[in-house]
């Protein structure tokens, strides 16, 4: 499998994100978002940072970048994107998901591990998690905070496009698992087509277990199914 | 252009005697811009005209040293042609005049002075002090402070793994920010700033020059009072995404062999980074100011000369290699130009419209700046005082509590939640333990970094408490398993024109000198603070030890928490009960007279290495410092992470249970010990000569039992820990 | 020519930043506040001097970029 | 009474969003923009009819809360 990395000046879960597709046997590419072309590749991955300092909007100018051209035509054809955190941010900038993301609701930055529920895993990216798995995951945002009309949310539930949700310590989904005040705790949801996949934690910071929980594992080993 | 004059000179914080020296040395009256050159260099922040007689006495050297102090940050080795390059930095004053943009700009100088010098930063701490959580500014600071650092280290992508954070009412009118930063590089790609080559290039590179920060050094090197307000020059805000930027062309650059030597534009800007560049080359340097990238019309020289905007760098490049930067910088969307080059002559020489506005030598700014050796009063030592009679009415359960939700205690992960800890997925302790240890990626081993400083035992018996905190640094390191190697500080001081102020000063570095020496744990770089006062009130002295030590396998460390119930629990080094300047005293009881703890230096190696040693041996579950608060804080703080309980057995009651629970007698530490593995243990103590006491049992109840007499429930002491920042900020 | 461009959150958007500035000025003793609401605000220069076309580049610079209609309204004047 | 506040970073203070986000607009393909400063909008509801005392409500808020003096500005008005 091969995945292209698109970097944004202000990226900086680049490497990281690198390193871990790369323990699974993920060759990776770095491409620089002013490049106007993408290597053929089975997946596209816009990682975390702050790309453009966050300035403005979270991922506002990095998805006017050339390249993102390129990533839209990419996913057209069916093939993978996964955006994490600011990537995710970028998405839905870009109009590949629905929504935006807000400022969290407490109105500060978190880096935690938090409770995930696994709400659907039958996408290319969570087929090897249980059914309703329970997993940890950091998260490390200022503005992850979910929000989209009820229209859309709806929408969303009915297509099973929700994958990840903010739980509590019992992995019940209510107000108090939920970090960041994100509509129906949404962590993660992937379009219609389920080959897009926008997430606020970073799966890549938990593969080792020695830096603590290795939930992350699974969501790479599905990519490779 | 103004006329310069005595009172002028006085404005910019020259002294009489200063100013007439300056006449004499260029035997002429210096122009305005010169005078403002003159009095950015000569002020305390960049020429260190108070302390350096004294910090020169610091030890600096031991067999892992490759750069001690006097570059823009010290470097280590680390092995396998690996270096560890750090340094901490304070910015005292701008954080309390403007909290965020003050800290968010000290987070980002001090990340500069670290990859100018070649190396990938890979983790920041931070040292914090406020005035008392109910003084009406310090929510305000506090909260502007965390975020700005968050701000700007999580932007920016460096895990922020550690510090400290302190209230006190010695701060009240003085906040200290102090943050430190380490990075890694190969030992032959570190970068220096000795600029050499006559005729090479001189490049400046970054954000543009604004109006911002004009003085700031010398603002840094007065006191408070209540016209600062008034008088402050307009604060720099910091641009994380810029320094980013810079970060990574720098580091591009670095790989193309064009660079001969680079330096940050920090405190005074454009002049300090010129002409120490200069002075420790032996070289002249000549600007050509009209090409300085600017960002208002119509700057001045001086303007352009004193300005501390933000994200820029001074490079002096290989004849020839301009293009060469010049590609990688627009790539990334900085500025670059080439702004003039070096000479022969020894001078800082500036052209501004094809005319000489500054000719100046260079020694004259840098080796003749004033050197004081100011007046000092021994510091008078605290007695013993008899604190029999005022605690023994205390319940010990409820001096627990008390002790547990104090903001100095309490549990501080509403600061460290919003620092980005896990950014380079190298963090392997996170904030909240003893050090942090960062793995060097894509290596098996690690680095573990501590800041600590112990303010109320310095202004007892500043000896004391220089020697103190620098052992303190030493024991967070060998608890997580890391040998200790060298450290930096940051001197935080109130007015050393004052005697008294002097003394505090000159007997804290005599007792890091005899501990760094002891220890062998030199002093590589440092930063000096000085004027931390508030009409005429001075902080407690205040040095801050950031210490670095390695791990050579990363199977090979430890942390504080409890892992498992039916343990043993055993104490290593000597428990007298010593409650003099602890914890218990000065924030719980507010008895702030008597001594701190004596320490004795050879017992702290000996018990250091004791525990790397055992766990290296994987003989130890847990490990963790004795240190403010004494055991029994100890013993909570392994508790609380893991929810498991502890029956503890002390053959002691009534006050001297007291004693032996809150005492903070040093060099000790804390265990949790495996039932099969406690010979073992038993014999390596005996045979190393350490001394040690067995004082309990992890148990499966969430209890706290002291003596089958007291018993305390672990989960309420958990929501006492956990709710004091929470509330505070509501 | 001279543009102030105000960006705001739509109505059914929650404002937290607006909500927390509300409370913190109650808690401030200042009295009679009742809503506060938080935008943006941009001053910006064109050059270009006909009014219809500077109105028209303000106008595409907020739909392409400053204004993220998802969750956001523009408006925007002439200052000079 | 509605008010509406502008904050706004004073002259010589770095505007780092402003400076992105002008830069972002040109590689946009927008052509003209000049200089783009960013700063923050607030709509304010007072509850009091007299125009001065509800003017000196939020002009204690923009000096006590709204506005850092350090670095920024602040101006307002009535909308209605
Ligand atoms: N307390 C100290 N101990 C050791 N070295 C110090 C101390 N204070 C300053 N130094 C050294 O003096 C030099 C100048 O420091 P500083 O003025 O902070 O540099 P910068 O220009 O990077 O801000 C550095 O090499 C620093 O490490
Ligand atoms: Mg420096």
């Amino acid at each position: 499998m091969i995945a292209n990395i698109i970097v944004f000046p202000g990226s900086n879960c680049d490497r990281d994100i690198k390193v871990a597709l790369e323990k699974f046997q993920i060759k990776c590419k770095m491409i620089w978002h002013q490049e106007n072309e993408l290597p053929k590749a089975d997946l596209v991955v816009l990682p975390g940072g702050f790309s453009y300092g966050d300035y403005l909007r979270c991922g506002s100018m990095a998805s006017k970048s050339v390249i993102m051209n390129e990533v839209i035509k990419h996913a057209s054809t069916g093939a993978y994107v996964i955006g994490i955190c600011n990537g995710f941010q970028i998405l839905t900038e870009t109009k590949l998901l629905p929504g935006a993301l807000l400022r969290n609701y407490m109105l500060k930055f978190i880096c935690r591990r938090i409770n995930l529920i696994v709400k659907n895993n039958t996408t290319p990216f969570t087929n090897k998690y249980k059914n309703k798995a329970k997993i940890k995951i950091p998260i490390a945002h200022n503005e992850g905070n979910y929000y989209a009309d009820e229209a859309t949310l709806k929408k969303l539930e009915e297509n099973e496009q929700i994958v990840f949700q903010y739980c509590d310590e019992n992995y019940e989904i209510n107000n108090n698992g939920n970090p960041n005040g994100s509509s129906l705790n949404i962590a993660g949801i992937v379009n219609k087509k389920q080959n897009i996949l926008g997430m606020m934690p970073h799966p890549e910071r938990c593969i080792e277990n020695f830096l603590g929980e290795a939930d992350g594992i699974p969501f790479f080993e599905s990519l490779l199914k | 252009m103004i006329e310069v004059n005595k009172k002028i000179a006085e404005n910019h914080g020259l002294t009489e005697d200063e100013y007439e020296k300056i006449i004499k040395i260029i035997g002429k009256k210096p122009n305005f811009t010169e005078l403002g050159i003159f009095s950015a260099m000569w002020n305390e922040h960049c020429s260190y005209k108070s302390s350096k007689k004294w910090l020169k006495t610091l030890p600096t050297k031991n067999e892992r040293v490759i750069q001690g102090p006097g570059e823009n940050a010290g470097v280590i080795d680390i092995d396998d042609d690996d270096v560890a390059i750090f340094k901490i930095e304070s910015h005292n004053h701008p954080s309390f005049i403007e909290p965020y943009q003050g800290a968010a700009t000290g987070v980002g100088g001090i990340l500069r002075d670290i990859f100018t010098m070649g190396a990938r930063p890979v983790a920041s701490l931070n040292s914090l002090r406020f005035g008392s959580a109910d003084h009406p500014k310090t929510k305000y600071l506090l909260n502007g402070v965390v975020s700005g650092i968050a701000g700007y280290g999580n932007c920016i992508g460096v895990p922020t793994v550690g510090g400290e954070i302190e209230f006190d009412s010695c701060y009240n009118g003085n906040i200290l920010v102090n943050a430190m930063n380490i990075g890694i590089t190969k030992k032959n790609k570190v970068f220096y700033s000795i600029a050499s080559g006559v005729g090479n290039p001189v490049i400046y590179v970054g954000s543009k020059t604004g109006r911002d920060g004009i003085h700031g050094a010398s603002m840094a090197s007065q006191e408070f009072d209540e016209n600062t307000e008034a008088k402050k020059p307009t604060v720099q805000v910091g641009d994380p995404f810029s320094e980013k930027l810079l970060l990574e062309a720098c580091l591009e650059l670095m790989k193309t062999n064009a660079i001969v030597s680079i330096q940050d534009m920090g405190a005074a800007g454009l002049t300090s980074s010129s002409v120490e560049m200069a002075s420790k080359g032996k070289v002249g340097i000549e600007i050509n100011l009209d090409k300085v990238p600017c960002r208002e019309k119509g700057m001045s020289p001086y303007e352009i000369m004193l300005s501390e905007s933000q994200e820029r760098m001074l490079i002096v490049l290989k004849e020839g290699r301009e293009k060469d930067c010049e590609k990688i910088f627009n790539k990334w969307g900085l500025d670059f130009s080439v702004i003039g080059k070096l000479t022969n002559t020894n001078k800082l020489i500036l052209i501004s419209n094809n005319k000489v506005v500054c000719d100046l030598a260079i020694s004259a700014l840098s080796d003749q700046a004033p050197e004081y050796d100011r007046k000092w009063e021994k510091p008078i030592t605290e007695k013993k005082i008899d604190f029999k009679t005022k605690i023994k009415n205390f319940q010990i359960t409820e001096l627990i509590e008390k002790i547990i939700s104090h903001p100095n205690q309490t549990n501080k992960s509403w600061v460290w939640d919003q620092y980005d800890h896990m950014v380079m997925c190298d963090t392997i302790n996170q904030p909240g333990g003893n050090a942090s240890i960062i793995r060097v990626h894509d290596t098996n081993k690690a680095i573990a970094a501590t800041v600590d400083c112990t303010p109320r035992y310095c202004k007892s018996s500043p000896f004391l408490g220089g020697m103190q905190a620098v052992c303190e640094t030493y024991r967070n390191l060998c608890s997580v398993g890391a040998t200790p190697i060298a450290i930096t500080n940051c001197l935080n001081f109130g007015n050393p024109e004052k005697p008294e102020i002097m003394g505090q000063f000159v007997d804290v570095i005599k007792g890091i000198s005899e501990a760094c020496k002891k220890l062998n744990y030199p002093v590589i770089s440092g930063n000096v603070s000085l004027y931390n006062e508030t009409n005429g009130i001075g902080i407690n002295p205040t040095p801050v030890i950031g210490g670095v030590g390695l791990i050579k396998n990363i199977s090979q460390t430890s942390n504080h928490k409890f892992k498992e119930a039916g343990n043993l629990v055993y104490i290593i080094g000597d428990t007298i009960g010593h409650l003099g300047q602890s914890i218990l005293c000065y924030d719980i009881l507010n008895i702030k007279k008597g001594e701190p703890p004596p320490l004795e230096l050879e017992k702290e190696i000996k018990n250091g290495k004791f525990i790397i040693e055992a766990i290296k041996q994987k003989l130890i579950q847990s490990s963790h410092d004795v240190s403010s608060g004494g055991i029994i804080l100890s013993i909570l703080e392994m508790c609380i992470p893991s929810k498991i309980g502890i029956n503890l057995n002390i053959d002691k009651s009534g006050f001297q249970l007291i004693e032996y629970l809150f005492g903070e007698d040093q060099s000790r530490y804390a265990i949790e010990v495996k039932p099969e593995n406690e010979a073992v243990l038993l014999k390596n103590m005996k045979n190393k000569g350490v001394s040690f006491k067995k004082i309990g049992k992890t148990i499966n109840e969430k209890y706290i039992h002291i003596n089958n007499k007291y018993k305390l429930n672990l989960n309420n002491l958990i929501e006492l820990h956990n709710k004091w920042f929470k509330n505070y900020n509501k | 020519m001279k543009f102030e461009v105000f960006i705001t959150l739509k109505k059914e958007v929650l404002d937290p930043q607006g909500k927390a500035i509300e409370n913190a000025l109650g808690s401030l003793g200042i009295q009679g506040i009742e809503t506060v609401r938080q935008g943006k605000y941009f001053s910006i220069v064109i050059d270009e001097k006909e009014k219809n076309k500077a109105e028209k580049i303000v106008k595409t610079a907020c739909q392409k970029l400053l204004a993220n209609e998802t969750i956001e309204e523009y408006s925007f004047k002439i200052v000079k």
